[in-house]
């Protein structure tokens, strides 16, 4: 550890709240907006030092804070550094004019980075509270009827994923024996524990709930579609892998606990068929992303629980590098969707040839970032049945991505001819090539050569699923318009009349209230009370 | 039956009788005559505490006593302020008692 | 069972019925009489006690005082209550379970009451221990004035607050005026004589009663009590009248009890051991000096909380 | 089982005690005397000052690392009076001192006596009670005797009532003559007990006592009668009839000490009744009592905070529930165990930081009901572009009621929640966290609308040092989340260990 190691990953997620409180008075409105893609800057660095083999632990002993940084949050924390940078460069322009987006969207940065170096606990639960409460406003921006309501059912299922966390976190607390803190020592005895299960099945439920696994995914669509297009790239890409490192960190992968495990693959799995099963028949370029998110997440997941039932060493890494490819693509596919409403006849071939690498990059076409990703998760997902599932969502995504892409095109075409913006093209065009080039970067340095990988059986292999996807989604064509049309968010539905309906019995308690407010009844109440506390002291003994 | 365990009777009981004014009777200053039952009731309770605790030449132990002339005086502070209130209530709002909620939840300003 | 036994429990008797007669009364008024008469008979409970003090006290505040601002406001409310009101009592079932469940309090009042040890635990030693150092004769005297003044003194501020809380009650444009009637509106023969005859007595009875307080049953409370019971009765004669609340005088007689109280206590931390302890030897005359105040204090304090917020703009 | 020594002569520091109680007595009597606009400087000039010595009481404590003692008068308990202070009191003053001074400074724009006239009624009214809150709050958390401790409580209800109705209006009357007629219920409880307690020991001194009582049919009424009478002071449901409308209609610089601070003095007698008076009593049933009622008050409370259609109305609902989580300390901080001092801490660390948030969202909410004309929450869309400063205040304090980190609600919560968990009872636990998301839910009413882009237009717009008042008092919830560990070993200073289960 060096002097730079540790001021860099103090600056990780400081430099957004620091510049934050700088630009606290109005006048530097204009500085707060050009902060968007300037903040991420010491993230990008910290990653970068450790990937090169630099790791760094803070601890601020007297408030209890402490922060590390190792290669898994490095892989992370790099490419999400990257996509902030590039969603602050798009967003700058347009939404940083108003000044509560802005805030937030600082704010949730300052989390996304947060969560990736906290040492802790509190300090994790402290970064995770910020990367998912202040996304409220981003995703609020647009200010009508369906962003509010995207915003208050994101809001549920976030404050009920920091109930469980909370839960989750105390068990985890409880169970450590020397009452350490440290995410290294509670993971490290949580095996032993006596609430393993309990710990278990809480963390699973609030990062499964913040990585969208079905049945816990019905505020992403909803979400991703009301965002600003800046702002669902950031959240999609980056402030999702708040959930995912969650996973890599509070799972113990170093035992192996078969029943967890199994259980976790099994629901990633469903989500990751699941969403292209939605997803294709939805016809909001958005909404398509957003079920395509949930479908990868799904796959994570999966390679988690793998890695969890059998105790697979190198899990952690594995799934991190598969996350960090989804970041940038996802990231730069959402901004591909504004730049393709916009471009101009000379661009649009670019933008669509770009967007259609990344998005059959997300299905894993050989030569393809993607394709890199679903390698290094070979290990964990094995030749079994995993293995095959694995492939089938392979397939399944292919056949979404070309759904997306014949959605994108038509809109491109259908779009009235005007000027490009220059911002947008910029800060897409780097982030699409970075989607492409970076993982080609990361992968020898993190993973090691590829040798056999290369081979011509190998990549005709991974090929296969790609080729399947693309026949269905040929055979598919004709009942493209038949398909079943799913309101976006499906079982969100259902959820939100469940609400409304226990809305009710508020008025039930108001008028139980009332009752009980008379002054009769307090006086008796307070006699019953005296007696039965009397009565309570005497069967205490 | 000494006179003190008769005065814890009827301490007692005037606790359980002012509690029961306190309780049902709806009027304001009804409710203030239960209160000061109840705390004349526990007055005589310090009252055979006190006698009970005669000692050293004395008929009863002083400090429960002066307890008691402590309590008075704030139990009288009490009803002053008690009573200034329902006359208040009653010159701004007419004749009220406390039985109905005066002031429903939803009431705006 | 001896004469005095049955007395007991014939006035035992007698001070429940009364006290049931309060609760249970159609009449409001008439349930405040009964309040007055109760309390003078608690009183002779006082005395069977042996706790004169408490008995003059309960008397003269209790029952007096307190039976004075209550028949005041019962009277008030009755000439307004013809207007009509909701004030009809809870239902059957709901008094019948308030009846158990007092009852049920009652009887384990009782039972603990009567499980208390006998004799039992007394901190009357330890009072006539020390009572040589306060140089007084009454031990409550040297209880309320020495052992824990400081509970006195913040009765006292008790007293003040329920002053600042019944004057906040005022209408705003009467602030600055006094309470009750104004002088000579409600001529009467009777009660004029009795107000020229009385008060004289009164306050010698009063002055006298804190005077010996500190060797013999009385004190400032019930000194203080009989004196404002004078003023009261030249205030409703209409001899006297309330000041104005903004009177520098009349805030300085209310504070001057506990302000004198906590002068002497402060002083203590530099002429004696510390807060509130008095120097050897002069504990008695500065207890005396401090009663002075207090009675003052108590014999303007009660009125005032007795005739209630300033309803009108006085006269100058 | 008494591990504190028993301290029964005056300690180092000591005379700060009495000076903590006389110095607001002294600025009550010279208030009245004066009149007029002094008894707004004596209450100012007074403020700094009592804050000053809570601080060193405070750190006198640090220092010796033993509770405080000051025998009144030189007569030592039983027969005479002991004033006593600990970690809780210590923090309980230090809280005092800010948040009556937050709320007095706050006031200074609504109750300044008007030009031109040399007394007003509701001034004069405001400046001495408050000083009486602060000076019987001092009494109630310094005091060693109950019979001292019952005039404390009387003094705090005659400071408080009339606050309550100083714009008398029929409905502020009617809320606080409810008000006082039930707070004079729970204080005549409590001399019930208190007279069986002298009855059975003879002495009323809580060090005297803790080592004298025995669990025995006299000391279970008495408890029973005294935490009953206490409970209805501090509006634990149901006991909570008069809270709402009396907290909801008050000036809101009133609110905020009533639901801050006012509520709190019982809730701390109850502490000290059964942490401090009856340690060596088991009461495994009765803290079920108590934190089941608890349990119910989050319910309840925060279910009608989400009914309710007046901002005020739900911050004092928000109070009823608030005051729940308070008992869910008791079944958690018993026996030997190693969660005690969690539990501990995370009731105190509760107590706290409920009382600078709310007092910061009642001061907020009196600024937007002032410069609004009115307090109705679907009328508030847009309040967040015209008075961001309020509701940025009103927003921290929402923080730490739903114990968001970084909060002190957020601490608290955590320190409980792992107490419940060690010590085998989580459904202690998971009442906070369900009363976390209904908190979410009703600060979600008030919150959303206002940061919504809504065009509203301001009567007047809020004094800044007002607006920097409240937040002020949130930042100070929000800062308690980083409470380093000395905090904690601060606030178990003269925390008596309690008998009772080893489950």
């Amino acid at each position: 550890m060096n002097a730079l190691g540790l001021v860099l990953l103090i600056a990780t997620p400081a430099t957004p709240l620091v510049m934050l409180a700088l630009c606290g008075s109005q006048a530097r409105r204009d500085f707060l907006s050009s902060c968007l893609w300037i903040a991420p800057l010491p993230a990008l660095g910290a990653a970068l030092m450790t990937i090169g083999g630099q790791s760094s632990a803070f601890a601020a002993p007297a408030i209890g804070y402490t922060l590390f940084i190792d290669k898994v949050a490095g892989v992370l924390l790099l490419v999400v550094a990257i996509l902030w940078i590039g969603a602050g460069l798009a967003a700058a322009r347009r939404e940083a004019r108003d000044v509560r987006f802005s805030v937030c969207w600082m704010l949730t940065m300052a989390g996304s980075f947060g969560v990736f170096v906290a040492a802790d606990l509190l300090t994790f639960y402290l970064l995770y509270a910020l990367v998912s409460i202040p996304a409220f406003g981003l995703i609020m921006r647009n200010g009508d009827a369906a962003s509010k309501r995207a915003a208050g059912v994101y809001m549920a299922f976030t404050i009920l994923g920091e109930a469980f966390l909370l839960a989750a976190f105390a068990l985890l607390a409880a169970g450590e024996p020397n009452g350490s803190l440290q995410i290294h020592d509670v993971i490290a005895a949580l095996p032993g524990s006596p609430w393993r299960d309990g710990a278990l099945a809480l963390i699973i439920a609030s990062f499964g709930l913040k990585i969208a696994l079905v049945p816990m995914h019905g505020w992403m669509p909803l979400t991703y579609t009301a965002a600003p297009l800046p702002a669902a790239a950031a959240l999609s890409g980056a402030a999702v892998k708040a959930g995912v490192i969650g996973l890599i960190r509070f799972l113990p992968f170093d035992t192996a606990l078969p029943d967890w495990g199994e259980a976790l693959a099994a629901v990633g799995f469903i989500s990751a068929f699941y969403g292209v099963a939605v997803g294709i028949t939805q016809h909001n370029l958005k909404t398509v992303l957003a079920y395509s998110s949930i479908s990868q997440m799904g796959v994570i997941a999966a390679v988690m629980g793998m890695g969890l039932a059998s105790a697979i060493p190198g899990t952690a890494l594995d799934s991190a590098v598969y996350a960090a490819h989804h970041v940038l693509v996802k990231g730069a596919l959402f901004l591909s969707i504004g730049v393709a409403a916009v471009a101009s006849q000379k661009y649009r071939p670019l933008v669509m040839w770009l967007s259609a690498i990344m998005a059959l990059s997300l299905a894993g076409l050989p030569m393809t970032g993607g394709w890199l990703a679903k390698l290094v998760v070979k290990a964990p997902l094995g030749d079994g049945i995993a293995g095959t599932l694995a492939d089938l969502s392979a397939a399944a995504t292919t056949l979404l991505m070309l759904h997306f892409l014949m959605l994108l095109a038509r809109m491109a075409q259908q779009s009235p001819q005007t000027k490009t913006q220059v911002a947008i093209d910029a800060s897409w065009l780097a982030l699409a090539i970075s989607s492409v080039v970076v993982p080609w970067l990361l992968y020898p340095v993190v993973v090691g050569g590829l040798g056999e990988a290369l081979t011509a059986s190998a990549i005709f292999k991974s090929l296969w699923p790609v080729l399947f996807g693309a026949a269905l989604a040929y055979g598919l064509r004709p009942w493209d318009h038949r398909l079943l049309s799913v309101p976006e968010g499906d079982i969100i539905n259902l959820m939100e009349a469940a609400f409304r309906a226990s809305l009710r019995l508020g008025e039930t308690f108001e008028r139980l209230d009332l009752r009980l407010r008379q002054w009769p009844a307090a006086t008796i109440s307070l006699g019953i009370i005296a007696l039965l506390l009397a009565a309570a002291a005497r069967a205490s003994r | 039956m000494t006179a003190a365990t008769l005065a814890g009777f009827i301490g007692s009981a005037l606790v359980g009788l002012g509690l029961y004014g306190l309780i049902t009777d709806p009027q304001p200053i009804r409710k203030i005559l239960g209160f000061n039952l109840i705390g004349s009731g526990v007055f005589l309770l310090f009252g055979i505490v006190a006698r009970k605790g005669a000692a050293a030449g004395f008929a009863a132990d002083p400090v429960p006593q002066a307890m008691v002339i402590t309590g008075i005086v704030v139990a009288f502070s009490a009803s002053a302020l008690a009573i200034a209130l329902v006359l208040r209530l009653y010159e701004v709002a007419g004749p009220v008692s406390l039985r109905s909620e005066h002031t429903s939840n939803k009431a705006e300003k | 069972m001896s004469i005095l036994q049955i007395l007991d429990i014939g006035l035992a008797g007698l001070v429940l019925a009364v006290a049931a007669w309060t609760v249970f009364a159609r009449d409001a008024f008439a349930a405040v009489v009964g309040f007055v008469a109760y309390g003078l008979l608690l009183s002779l409970v006082w005395v069977r006690l042996f706790a004169v003090d408490v008995a003059l006290t309960e008397a003269a505040i209790g029952s007096g005082v307190t039976g004075v601002l209550l028949i005041g406001a019962a009277g008030r409310l009755r000439k307004l209550e013809a207007s009509g009101g909701d004030d009809e009592l809870p239902g059957a079932s709901l008094r019948l379970f308030a009846a158990a469940l007092c009852i049920f309090v009652t009887l384990v009042l009782a039972g603990v009451v009567l499980s208390l040890p006998d004799p039992g635990p007394t901190l009357a030693p330890e009072a006539a221990r020390h009572l040589a150092e306060t140089g007084l004769g009454n031990p409550i005297t040297a209880v309320l004035l020495s052992y824990r003044s400081f509970d006195t003194m913040l009765e006292k501020v008790v007293l003040v607050l329920a002053v600042v809380g019944v004057w906040s009650l005022a209408a705003d444009q009467y602030w600055g005026g006094a309470a009750g009637n104004p002088r000579g509106a409600e001529p009467d023969g009777t009660r004029a004589l009795l107000a020229q005859v009385l008060p004289p007595l009164g306050i010698l009875i009063g002055i006298h009663m804190v005077w010996v307080g500190a060797d013999e049953p009385g004190g400032a409370f019930q000194g203080g009590a009989i004196l404002a019971a004078m003023w009261m009765i030249t205030m409703m004669a209409g001899l006297t009248e309330m000041p104005s609340i903004r009177s520098r005088l009349l805030r300085l007689v209310l504070v001057a009890g506990p302000a004198v109280f906590v002068a002497v206590g402060v002083a203590g931390v530099a002429f004696a051991s510390g807060v509130f302890a008095y120097p050897t030897g002069f504990a008695k005359p500065l207890i005396l000096f401090i009663e002075a105040f207090m009675t003052l204090s108590i014999a303007v304090t009660l009125p005032v909380l007795v005739a209630g917020p300033p309803k009108r703009l006085r006269q100058q | 089982m008494n591990a504190a020594p028993i301290a029964s002569a005056s300690t180092a520091g000591g005379s700060l005690l009495w000076l903590a109680i006389i110095l607001p007595v002294v600025g009550i009597l010279a208030s009245l005397l004066s009149g007029g606009r002094h008894a707004e400087r004596i209450a100012l000039l007074l403020m700094p000052t009592g804050f000053g010595i809570a601080i060193a009481i405070a750190i006198f404590l640090w220092r010796s690392g033993q509770p405080l003692v000051y025998v009144i008068g030189g007569f030592n308990p039983p027969l005479g009076i002991a004033l006593r202070a600990d970690g809780f009191s210590a923090v309980m003053l230090v809280t005092t001192a800010l948040i009556v001074a937050a709320a007095g400074f706050y006031a200074r724009a609504i109750f300044a006596t008007p030009p031109g006239i040399t007394e007003a009624r509701a001034p004069l009214t405001f400046w001495i009670l408050l000083q009486a809150i602060w000076a019987s709050l001092n009494l109630v958390f310094l005091g060693g005797d109950l019979f001292n401790l019952y005039v404390a409580i009387e003094l705090l209800t005659f400071a408080a009532v009339p606050l309550v109705c100083l714009d008398s209006r029929a409905e502020t009357i009617s809320a606080a003559l409810r008000y006082l007629l039930f707070a004079l219920c729970g204080s005549v409880f409590y001399l019930l007990g208190v007279a069986l307690l002298y009855g059975a020991y003879g002495t009323l001194d809580i060090v005297l006592l803790s080592d004298r009582v025995s669990s025995e049919p006299v000391v279970w009424v008495a408890a029973g009668l005294m935490t009953a009478g206490l409970l209805a002071k501090t509006a634990l449901f149901p006991l909570h009839l008069w809270l709402p409308p009396a907290h909801a209609n008050a000036p809101a610089a009133c609110s905020a000490v009533l639901s801050a601070l006012v509520v709190k003095g019982s809730f701390f007698l109850i502490v000290r009744l059964w942490f401090g008076v009856l340690p060596n009593v088991p009461h495994e049933a009765v803290s079920f009592i108590l934190a089941a009622l608890g349990s119910a008050a989050i319910l309840f409370g925060s279910v009608l905070a989400l009914q309710q259609e007046r901002l005020k109305l739900l911050i004092a609902y928000s109070t009823v529930a608030q005051i729940g989580y308070l008992f869910l300390m008791f079944p958690l901080v018993q026996g030997p165990n190693l969660w005690v001092a969690e539990a501990w801490s995370g009731g105190i660390m509760q107590t706290l930081s409920h009382a600078f948030a709310k007092a910061a969202m009642f001061l907020a909410a009196g600024l937007i009901a002032e410069s609004l004309g009115h307090d109705r929450i679907r009328d508030l869309r847009g309040i967040g572009a015209v008075m961001p400063m309020t509701l940025f205040a009103f927003g921290l304090g929402g923080l730490s009621l739903m114990g968001l980190p970084p909060s002190g609600g957020f601490l608290a919560k955590w320190l409980l929640l792992k107490a419940s968990i060690e010590a085998g009872r989580p459904i202690w636990g998971a009442v906070m966290l369900s009363g976390g998301l209904l908190a979410a839910g009703y600060l979600y009413r008030v919150l959303a609308p206002a940061l919504s882009s809504d065009i509203l237009h301001l009567k007047a717009p809020p004094r800044r040092s007002r607006e920097a008042v409240a937040l002020a008092l949130a930042l100070t919830a929000i800062a308690l989340g980083f409470a380093p560990k000395a905090f904690f070993d601060f606030l178990q200073i003269g925390r008596v260990a309690v008998a009772g289960g080893s489950s």
